[in-house]
This record gives C-alpha cells, structure tokens and sequence, in this order.
C-alpha cells in the first residue's frame, strides 16, 4: 500500500486508521503477528475501548466503511499525512499539520522539487514532504539519532514512500548533508540551525529556499544574523501560525421579562419575573489551544556570484 | 488532582471563623486565621480560608503532603516556607479541629504525610530558584541524540519514592534522586531538562509562598480553574471592563452580574470606599464567592448596595406593599435563579470535531473544577453578610430610582438585552455602559437596539487575544499553552435619544 | 473641570470631545481665545468637516447631547480617560487602552495607591494612573524631555487633576525616581528599562510591582534578567494583549438549487440555476489590526531582609 | 498608490503578448516578454505581465519614477537593478508601444520621471542592503529626549526634493540630504532613525528586484492587495486548505471555486502535471486571474478540466441534448454570476464602531486596491484559455459521473452547503473534503447537514491566528500591523452514511 496512491480496499501489510471518535484513532499496521514488548512475534490482536479484534479481519474491508468491534464499532480510514501526525508514535516532539502545511507552502514544493530535511524526528513533516514532492521529486532526510533514522527508515518502507526518500544517520552539524543536487529546499528542525548554514550554502540551488522550525526567539535570532551575516540569503522571515480548532453549539440563554401586565402591576404586590429562553446556535473556541509551537524562518538562497 | 483536609465541612460548621472574617482586625498585612490567603507552591496556586489548626494538601498517593498551616500563622506575606516532615510528636498531638463535623477521614491523613511549615531563612528568591535550578553535579547533554525511549530510562518507580518518603527523606533529594538515577537526563538538552524539573516540581515541589489575595490574582484563578463561573471573563477582558466603564473612586455604578461577584469586588476595590455600587442580581442571594475572598473592611463594603432584580418589574414599584405572600413568591425566584448554569449540558448534537482539544486539555482542568466546585460551594454558604431583605431593597429600589449613575456594568449568564433596556435609562448622559459576555450574538442583539434607539454612541465590540511569554535566558517564547478565547465585551456611550 | 469629578453642564475651561463619528472626534478646550501658530491668541473657532463654530457656544450645553453644526450636527462628550487617549495631541508614541487596562489591572492600584511612572510621554496612562489612585493615592512622573512635562503638567491641570499627581523633569537613569513615600508601583515605559532596576528597588515598597512595557523582545530579555540578578524581584511574568474591534453586519450569500422540476428535467434541456438569497448577521473583524504594541513585564519586589 | 503606465488598456489589446503567453518557452527561469514577473522594491511588489517596451511606476508626485523595464529583459530571477535617470537619448526615443491604443500621456511621464534599469554589478544582498544601511557619517542619538516637534526639524520641503530630482541627483544623495538637514534625526535613537529610513525607501528606494511568481506569492499579493477578490483566504488559510484536501500528483481532484483561480492554480502546481484537477464554476468564464499568473506550461494544465455547474443541475443530464436556446440560457446565468461580489456594499445600519480601525488601517489598501481592479480586470480579458464551451462541459459532465475523486474544495462566494450536497457525493470513500469561508455562519451549515447526514467524520472547523515578527538586532517584535482573520476552514473525511 501507499499512502499517496489510495486503494479502495484494505489489504495485509496496510496501515489502517481505526477511526473510534474525534479524540480515539490509532494507526494498525495490517500484519498476521506483531512484536510484543519481549520482542517475540504473536498474534496481532488490537484492543479498544469497545473490546478487541484480530486485525487480519481487516483485510477485504472497504475504507470509510464501518467496522463492528465486539462492543461497537469504529470507521476504517485510508491514512493521510494529517491523520498520521495525529496518530504516529512520538518518538520526538513533533511538527503539527498547521506548520507542517505554513512550512511546505512557504517553500513553494511541487512535484519535483529536492528537499533536505534535518532532523527526521518522527517523520510527521517527512510524510508531507514526500507527498509533495511525488513522483518526481526526492526527500533526503537526516537524523543524527541512528535509532530513529532506522525507524523512520521503516517507515516509509511500510507506507510505500521509500521510493522518493532517503534516510540518513547523520550529524549535519559537523558533516554537512553530501546530496549530490543541489536542493530546492532546506528544512531544519535542530537546537542550533545557525551553525548549519555554511552547509546549507553549499546545498542550495540558486533562488533555492530554507526554513528553519525553532520554539524559542533566541535560536531565531541567531539563525537570522548567521544569514544575514552570510550575505547570501535574501527575503528572510520570520512567521508564527495558531490553529484553533472550534465547536459547534447551541447555547441557551435565559432572558427576563420586566413588564407586568395591568392586573399584576395593579395589585401592588411583588410577582416572579417572568422568562424566556433565547436560543442560538454559536462558534465555541477550545477553552485551550497551542498558544505557540514554533517560530518559522524563510530565506531565499541568491549566491554571490549571480548567474545572468 | 489534590484533595484537601482543610474542606469545605470543617469550615461550614465553623461559627468561630465565620465570626473571624467579620472583624479582621488586628495585622492588615498578616497571616491570621479567618483571612483569605493565596498559597502558592511553584505553579500550583489555592485561595483558602487560613485556619492554623488546619492542613493543606498538595500532591496525592505517595508524594500526598498535608502540610500544617500553623506555621505560617502571624507571619507576613511574600515569606517562604519549607515543608518538612512532621515530628513525631507533632503527629502524635495533630488531632482534627474540634469544630470537625466530619470524623478523621484515617485513610486520607497518614502520619508521613504530615509536614509541618518552617520560615525559610533564605530570601524568598533564593528559596524559590534554588528548587528550579539544576545541582551542579549535573551537567546538560549538548543534544539528545543518543537517548533511547525504551521505558526502562527512568530507573526510581513510583513504590521506591513512596519509600524513600517514608524514610522521612527531603523532597530535594528524592528530586536528586530521580534524576541522578535517570539514565538519560544527563543526555538531554538543557530544554528538555528544564521541563522535566517543572514537572517534577509539581509532584515533589515543598517551598510555599502566601500571598494577599488581590483581584488580578482571583481573577486569574477562577479563569483558570473554573471558567464556567465566570462565565469565561478572561483577565484581561476584565481589566478593559474596568476601563471602559469609567471606575473610579466617588463613582455611582450600576451593576448586573452572577459572576461570582468578582465584578462587585473588583468594582469596590477600585471605588475604596468612595461612592456606590448598586449590585443588581435575581432572588436574594447574590453571589459573592469572590468577592469574599477580598477581605474587604467595613469601610471597603461601604459602597455596596444590593438590589434584587424582582423588585425592578415595570410597573409601580415606587409605591408597592409587601406582604408575606411576597416572601414565597421571592423564594421561588430565588430558587430557580440558584439553578447552575446550563452550558456544560448545552453541548449538543452538533458538538464539533474540536473535542478532541476540548478532552485533550481538559483533563486537567477537569479535575481541577471539582476541587473548586467543594470550595465555591463552601464559600457560599459561609456568607460575608446576610441575604438582603425588604427593607434592603427598598432602600435600594429608591436609590435607583434617584440616581444618575456614572457607569453600568451587566455580566451575567442571562441574556444581557433586556437588563440592558431596563438599566440604561438610569445613566446620567455622556457615561459609559458595558457589557460582556462569552458569545458574541447575545451582544450584537444589544447593539442593534442601542442603535435602533440612537441612544448609544462610540458603541464598539471588542474581543482580545491574550498570551503569555516565558522569558529565560536561551529559552524565550510563549508559553505553549494560552486560552484563545477570553469573551466578548460591548461598550458605548449613554446619550440622549434621537 | 475634571475628568474624574463628572459635571452635566459644559463650563468654560472643559476639555469637551466632539463627537461626530467612531472616526472622527476631537477634544476642544472651551476657551474664549486660543493660540494660533505664531503663538498669538485668536478667537477660539473649531473646524469641522460639517463647518465651523465659535467654542463658546459649547457653554451651558449639556454633556451626552447633540450639537448642532453649520451642516450637520454631532455629540458632545464628557472627557474619560479612554476617550482622550483616542484624541490626545501625540507628543510621542502612546500607549492604548487594552495595554494600559492590563497594566494597572496587573499592578493591582486602587483609591490610594503610590505610583511612580517614567518617561510621562503623551500622558495617555497617566491620566489612568490618576483616576485609579484617586482620591487618596498619588502618581509621581517623569520624563527627561523637558517641555514634554511642561506640557503634560499643563495638561493636568486644565483636566484637574492636579492634585494627585506630580509631574517632574528627569533623567532616572541617572537620577532615580527621588520619591519620599515607598511607591506600591513603578511603572517603566523607556528605552532601557534595565538600567533603573537598583533605583526600582529603592523606591518600592516591599511587595510593591514594577511594570515595564516594551516594544522588542530584547528589551524584555535584559530587563528580566537585571530583576533575576538583582534577587529582590519574584513572580515575573511577561504577557501580550491584543484587542481586536469588530463591526456587527449582514452578509448575504447566493444559495444555488440544483433541483429541476419534472418539466424541466423531462425536457432535457438546460435551464438556469436558480438562486435563493441566504442572510445571515455576524461578526466582521477589522481588515486589519493591531499586530503588537509591546511586551508587558510584571514583577513584584520582596527585599532581601524579610519583615517578619 | 502608484499609477502604472503599463496599464491594462495598452495589454488587453495587445495581441501578440497574449500569443507569448501561449508559447512561454525560451529561457524557462528567466526574464522575457510575455512572462508574468514580480517586481520588488523595498515593501512594494507588484505583478505585470512583463514588456521589455513598457514602464513600470512607483511613487508619485515629485518622486514619481517611471522606469523603463528594457534593462531587466533576458536576465535571470533574483537579481538586483537600480533606477537611474534615464539619459536624453533615451528619453528622446522612448515612446509608447505601438500596440497602445491609447494615446500617450503627457501629463503622466514627463521626461525627468523616466528612469532606465541597470543590473547592479553587487551582490543582491549588498545592493538591497546599503540602502537600508545609515551612512557612517550619522550617528545614533542615545535617546530622543532634545527633540522638538515644532515642524522645524525636516528643512528639507517638498519643493526642495522635487527641484533635486530636476537636477538628475540620485535617490540615495536626495535621501542622504534628507537625513544631513533634519535637524532631529542624528538625536532620534536608532528604532526610530530605522522607522525613518523605512518610510523614506518607500518614496525614494530605487533597487528593483523580479522574482518568479509563486502560489505563496500569489496568495500573499492578493490578501494585502485585495482581500475581497480572494474571498479572505489567507496566505496560511490556503497552505492548510491544500493539507486537509490531501493534494498530491496523481490525484484526481473536485474544486469549486471563484477565488480567483487562485486554489486551482495551487492544485495544480502541486499535482506537477500529473492527475486531475476539475474545476466547476458558474457560467462559461471561470475565474483565472491568480492562474494566468503562474506561467503555466501546456504540461502544468494538462490536469484542468472545467465544469459549468449549470450542466449539474439534477435531472437527466448525462443524456441532454443542448439545443441553441439553450445557449442564452447559459448566458443569463453568466451575466449574474460575473457580478461583483457585494461584501463592501453589504455593510448596514448596524455597521458597528470598528470602522475607526476599517478607516484608519484601510486607507492605504483601498488605494492599492483599485489598483489592482484594473490589473485583474485586465487579466481576466486575456484569457489563458477561451471559454470553455459545450464540448467541453460535456466531458467534463462524464467525467465527473464516472469519477471517485480524491479531494473535494469548495472556495466560492457562494453558500456552500447546496454545493456539498451536490459534490460530496462524488468523493470515494475515505477522502477528505474542505469548505472553506469567510464567515462560521455558512460553514456551521454545512457542519450540522453532514452530521445529520452521518457521511463526514473527523470535521473540524478551524481558524487561525497568524503574525509576522521583525528579527532585528536589538530590534526582534512582531509586526505591528497583523490580519485578525484569516476566513475559516471545514474539513472531513467522507464515508459511507448511516
């Protein structure tokens, strides 16, 4: 399976979104057995709140259809990048899909274009890279933590993208990222991007584009005086996106009647105040939402020696 | 999260700190029973009733501390004290307080969970940063790359701290324990390490700070622990309230609000004993649960007029008699406005995917509202004064009718239209009035009328975006958290009508 | 007059605000004469897009009602402090209502609170320090640009206010705040903030607050970390408000019906779609707002010797 | 703003630049007739279609520049040019294009205006730079406490600039002059000094810079310049828009739109040639301003099909025959849809006090905006594409019946929920669809009937909160001026009903 080329029918080796409710989706890995935490194969069950199932019953069934757990059911879902950055196994803190779609715009990616990625992470943003670039463009992927540059190796084998992505371990820092093309576009997620850009230099196409992903304004300022002070990146910005994710409700609001009519006003004695109920239908914001995740940095790469 | 043995009973029943609130008295700027105090250990923060003979807890299961109060008693605010397990005699002596209508929950108290309070001798920066900082021994990995989160990282399990903690052992060093057994700390970059103190300071944290209660502060903890009582009134939306609505000492203000009375208390606070402010409310019993908090003086109360709403029927009031049958009619209305707000139920068929923040972020909170529900509830029975009666209002009813007053502010859960058609005529021209509430189509109903009658003018309808930023070196930006809706608020200018 | 002490009838000498829309409204001052450019006194006439008027006639007139104009008409306003902040003569860059309600919100003032503030500016928060610590309380200001207190001072005095609030020529770099009382508030709005901590301390009272507002994250970044080193400062916190004001409007949207009659559809040709007009009221946010006014800082001072 | 001299009317009837759009070719990624081009200078960019004969115009008034485009043909992107007075004889052979229909304004480019671009032979970098830069000869004053505002302190008037540029002096001497004779400026501290040098560069800043148009560009320039044409779809509105919507090569999409044909024009740049992109719309004009400007090859548009929603109305429309009549028909609907949209005429009697905002903020963009009016309408006329006709509708009525698309966008200024209900169907299973509007209120609709429905699950309906930030040395804020709202997005998965 794929996740970019869709199949109407669940097969082995899929992965599967298992869709229970807006807070409870997993992401199954369509497989006879699987590891457990001794590392020996057994029989792949999956457990719910609505008890378990043998995953092997997925195969055959059609995604978005409904499935029957013992004690309900779920819906099965075809996996889309968004709903694998909701779901995948954190094995880093991870990019969401409101900066994950900012940092693929702002990069102006297409089928075709070269990417450099560092660090891997968990893979949430490598997904959308290569959906992006396919299927004529390549993802070059760098994590300096072997582990997690095998995993997400594994990854992308499973999910049908090994095509269009190379992973490596790789310290960029000290060894730089020795692709062979130069890049349309650099992505770095790492603690200092700023000692990185010597490298990125080397890797850039002209008029090619990096993006650096930081939490904290200091890291910000230094990638941005290390690239003002390179003298060959122009265009530099620096942005931050918030996504709320809002409900839908009806609110009922009691509203009070202040007149009296005739009798009662005439009686001279105090009577209840009259109510009504004002209903309307309104735009509920979470009572929590990311109040920041990163600051995202564009530069444009223009050489010194210009071409003409 | 934690429960308190310093509840909600013991105090009910308890006539002699009831009595205590009364005549504050003696240290302005003291610690002393029958006071409300802020206690603040690192993030967490609680607004209680200082008893010295009483415990307050923080943590649960095996980090659960129930930490005596008495030592704070008499001392001043701002000072910083040290939980320290309790002496064996003073476990032996610790017996609930008499007034206890409840008995001595065994199960809940163990003896070494008992800690007793000692002044810090340090100054209270030096107490409060040494927690967060890092011992030396302890140096920063340059990055993560070699951390593996295989579960087995973390070698301390939850049985072997609640062992070392019966060993009578510091909270600091459990801390250094954990992390020094920690394989992978020392891997991790000084970000992450710094989460995971503040984490860890949640559970094992022992430096406690007391402080004034002040209005910026219960604002903040009722925004924070229970929006639906304020009716999701952010702080900063309250400050702008204040502005817009012109407050000022000397001022005479007209005032709707069933939003704990933090409204009135903010209001009196900035009148300081200066002035009036009419609290117009439905049924006898206005809320107040905040505003007790204040430990305002008499002289504070000064302003305070209480109107119940009832008695502002159109029709002719001025020159009503009331007779016992009234009394009954009053305790139904009563009884009906005491209903708690609908709007956890209103979710409705249509409720949005957005759920999943909503139970994501939740949690927390969630637990956090029960916990202050016992509170509020406590507090609102433990009355600043009695229920106004008869008499109350109709020295009130004659107020209003007499005064031109210099602001007006409705924030309630009802629906503000109609309070706004029978209030707005009491301003004197050219003041302001203001309205908040947490939806906006209930507000844009107002403003169509003002407009309609041409008797509002620099009518605007604001909402704010409000956040905070962590400020540390190498490590500055927003907190990760913010609350992205803090209400609405309409505001104008009475002026003749056209 | 006073802006606090409210007075139905405009008298000479009120500061008046003309008001003829949400864009348009001016203070006047009711003077008989005024200074013209070259600094002699004229008679006091006021343009307005509607024509203009001798200010006089503003006297004996009633706050809150209509004016009339040469060709057209407008309100007269009582001065409040949010009023002269939308009108006041900029002397400098000002500081808005949301900032100011939050800043003395944050300082926890009321009726006889100290307070000191530098530089004065355009007095826009001063004139909200002075109506918060009324009647009892007192705000010492500062500003080192000489003819800007003079003005602010002059300004005090015509909105009487005078009596509570001090206005004085000074470098507090340099100079410090030489106020006698312990303040319970100190308020900074200068280039260097940082720079005045040892005199903060000095003039606080123990458990006083300091506040400083700042437009550049830098600014923030040294000042908290002069209050860390200084340690007499504890519960710092640094926030952003941002107001945003809405306009109320209907929208109507075309609704369009795909449904063919049996007549149409039987007749197999093709026939307009018909429309359907949906209104709806709702909340429009300005095309544009308020992006950042600066970073508010609040601390608040426990000295090193503890009270006990 | 700025008025151009390559205007819309010289454009629209010049036929052989429409033919160049059709056969781009040549240099892919450089700089040549009949390519669409961003022009930079400083905070301004403008999108032409660009003639080496033409001028472009920025400022006006005494620094009007009208400069000459002939020097930028044949270069590549990204390099820098700066405006310098054009020499007599090329003033003296500069004349219209002859394609202009129009006659030559005299009293719009007089001879002094006129400016010729030369390649500067710095890098980028250092040529945007130096003019920012403060000379040396200027120092920074330490804080602004001997400043007078008096009107004295710019002796540099308006006059006195204009007479300099008769003079043939450059900007950067004009600016320097400024600078040396404001009697203020070397006392201002460096924040406001660059405050200063902003605003100046936007009047007197000569280094121009062309870019190849983007979507992120694309989006950017039609927000700032004229949100309502777009429909208040923010730049970061539009990047989620296309995640949700899972746009991929290979992907056979279903879009409603009439935004421009900005959403089109980014589906298709991210299916690369590969897929389908159907694009339904009403009557026989889709929009195609923001597509045009992409410089598509034939390749890019490969995957664009066009569906006129009239062939969709239900009924047997798969075995129709269109006859003559049928044909005005289509054109009634046509002539209503093409109408403006009505937003700026909608605003009522209940238009509330932010229009201090509207007015203030919106003086500058309503300027721009009318700018813009003409630059599309202009653009709208060279059609990249005729019209689609009936030929055309028909396959696309088969091929929408015979299709499970894979994403479903609705972008239009129309009420989306009959559009849904109309095209959702369409969707295979387990694909997403968005909806997006400038408003909740529609979307909420939309919301309650998929729900009701059971055919939608994860819905979400989403807004963001976007900013920009300064990162300056000594100087990091976030921009001053920001766009609260950035319209709203409905997104789902669509599955088997219940």
């Amino acid at each position: 399976m794929s996740f970019i080329e869709r199949n109407p029918i669940i097969k082995e080796g899929d992965t599967v979104i298992l869709f229970l409710s807006v807070n409870n989706h997993y992401p199954i890995e369509v497989t006879k057995y699987k590891k457990n935490k001794s590392g020996n194969y057994v029989e792949n069950k999956f457990q719910t709140i609505y008890g378990h199932f043998d995953v092997m019953e997925l195969v055959g069934k059609k995604y978005g259809t409904k499935f029957h757990l013992p004690r309900g059911w779920a819906y099965v879902l075809h996996p889309t990048c968004e709903l694998w950055t909701k779901t995948l196994p954190h094995r880093t803190q991870i990019i969401y899909t409101p900066d994950i779609s900012l940092i693929i715009f702002g990069l102006d990616l297409a089928p075709g274009s070269i990417v450099i990625e560092a660090g891997t992470g968990s893979g949430s943003l490598s997904h959308a890279f290569i959906r992006t670039v396919y299927p004529t463009g390549h993802l070059y992927t760098f994590d300096f933590h072997e582990k997690r540059a095998d995993q997400a190796r594994e990854e992308f084998q499973k999910h049908g993208l090994n095509s269009w992505v190379t992973v490596g371990h790789r310290d960029v820092i000290s060894d730089g990222f020795d692709v062979e093309k130069p890049a349309d576009a650099v992505f770095l997620d790492l603690p200092k991007p700023w000692e990185v850009v010597p490298h990125v230099q080397r890797s850039l196409k002209r008029g090619g584009k990096l993006c650096t992903f930081s939490p904290c304004i200091e890291q910000v300022q230094k990638t941005v005086e290390a690239l003002k002070r390179s003298g060959e990146f122009v265009m530099i910005k620096t942005q931050e996106v918030l996504q709320r994710s809002n409900s839908i409700q009806y609110r009922i609001l009691t509203s009070l009647d202040f007149s009296l009519d005739e009798a009662e006003s005439a009686s001279g004695k105090l009577v209840p105040i009259k109510k009504e109920q004002c209903k309307f239908r309104t735009l509920i914001p979470p009572p929590q939402s990311a109040g920041h995740t990163g600051y995202i940095t564009f530069a444009t790469f223009v050489p010194g020696v210009s071409s003409s | 999260m934690a429960s308190e043995t310093n509840s909600n009973e013991d105090l009910v029943t308890s006539s002699s700190a009831t009595a205590a609130v009364g005549g504050l008295g003696a240290d302005e700027d003291g610690i002393c029973d029958g006071k409300y105090v802020v206690v603040e250990r690192g993030d967490q923060q609680r607004i209680i009733l200082f008893k010295s003979n009483q415990t307050i807890t923080f943590g649960k299961g095996a980090t659960q501390q129930d930490i005596l109060l008495k030592g704070a008693s008499g001392t001043g605010f701002l000072n910083a004290f040290k939980a320290s397990p309790a002496p064996p005699e003073v476990i032996a002596s610790h017996k609930p307080s008499s007034n206890n209508s409840k008995p001595w929950k065994k199960s809940k108290v163990r003896p070494q969970n008992l800690f007793v309070l000692e002044r810090s001798t340090d100054p209270i920066v030096k107490s409060i940063n040494e927690f967060y900082q890092l011992p030396d021994t302890i140096s920063s990995g340059v990055d993560n790359r070699n951390i593996h989160d295989d579960n087995t990282s973390q070698a301390m399990k939850k049985h072997d701290i609640e062992s070392l903690r019966g060993q009578g052992v510091s909270s600091k060093e459990i801390l250094e324990t954990i992390i020094t057994s920690s394989k992978s700390f020392n891997q991790k970059t000084e970000f992450a390490q710094e989460k995971y103190l503040k984490k860890k300071e949640k559970i094992y944290g022992d430096v406690l700070v007391f402080r004034k209660p002040s209005i910026s502060i219960l604002s903040d903890y009722y925004f924070k622990r229970d929006p639906v009582k304020v009716l999701g009134l952010r702080p900063d939306t309250l400050s702008q309230l204040l502005s817009y609505a012109n407050i000022h000492a000397h001022g005479k203000y007209l005032i709707f609000e069933n939003c704990c009375g933090l409204i009135v208390a903010a209001v009196l606070n900035r009148l300081g004993g200066h002035g009036a402010a009419l609290h117009c409310h439905i049924g006898s019993n206005p809320q107040r649960q905040a505003l007790v908090c204040m430990n305002f003086t008499d002289e504070d109360l000064k302003p305070m007029m209480n109107l119940d709403m009832l008695y502002l029927l159109r029709g002719n009031v001025e020159k009503m008699e009331v007779g016992p049958d009234d009394i009954a009619a009053v305790a139904v209305v009563e009884a009906e406005s005491s209903e708690e707000p609908k709007t956890k139920k209103q979710k409705l068929e249509c409720d949005a995917g957005s759920d999943s923040d909503d139970e994501k972020n939740g949690k927390d909170s969630y637990n956090e509202q029960s916990e202050v529900e016992e509170e509020t509830t406590f507090v609102t029975s433990r009355r600043l004064m009695a229920s106004n009666n008869k008499e109350d209002n109709e020295t009130s009813v004659a107020y209003f009718n007499e005064t031109e007053f210099d602001g007006l502010i409705i924030c309630g859960k009802e629906h503000p239209l109609t309070l706004l058609q029978r209030l707005l005529p009491r301003l004197a021209l050219s003041t302001p009035f203001v309205i908040y509430c947490q939806y906006p189509e209930p507000l844009m109903d107002c403003y169509v009328w003002v407009k309609e009658k041409g008797i509002g003018i620099n009518v605007h309808l604001v909402d704010n975006w409000f956040r905070n930023i962590q400020v540390e070196t190498e490590r500055t930006h927003p907190e990760i958290n913010m609350s992205p809706s803090g209400g609405y608020l309409l505001y104008g200018t009475y002026i003749v009508g056209t």
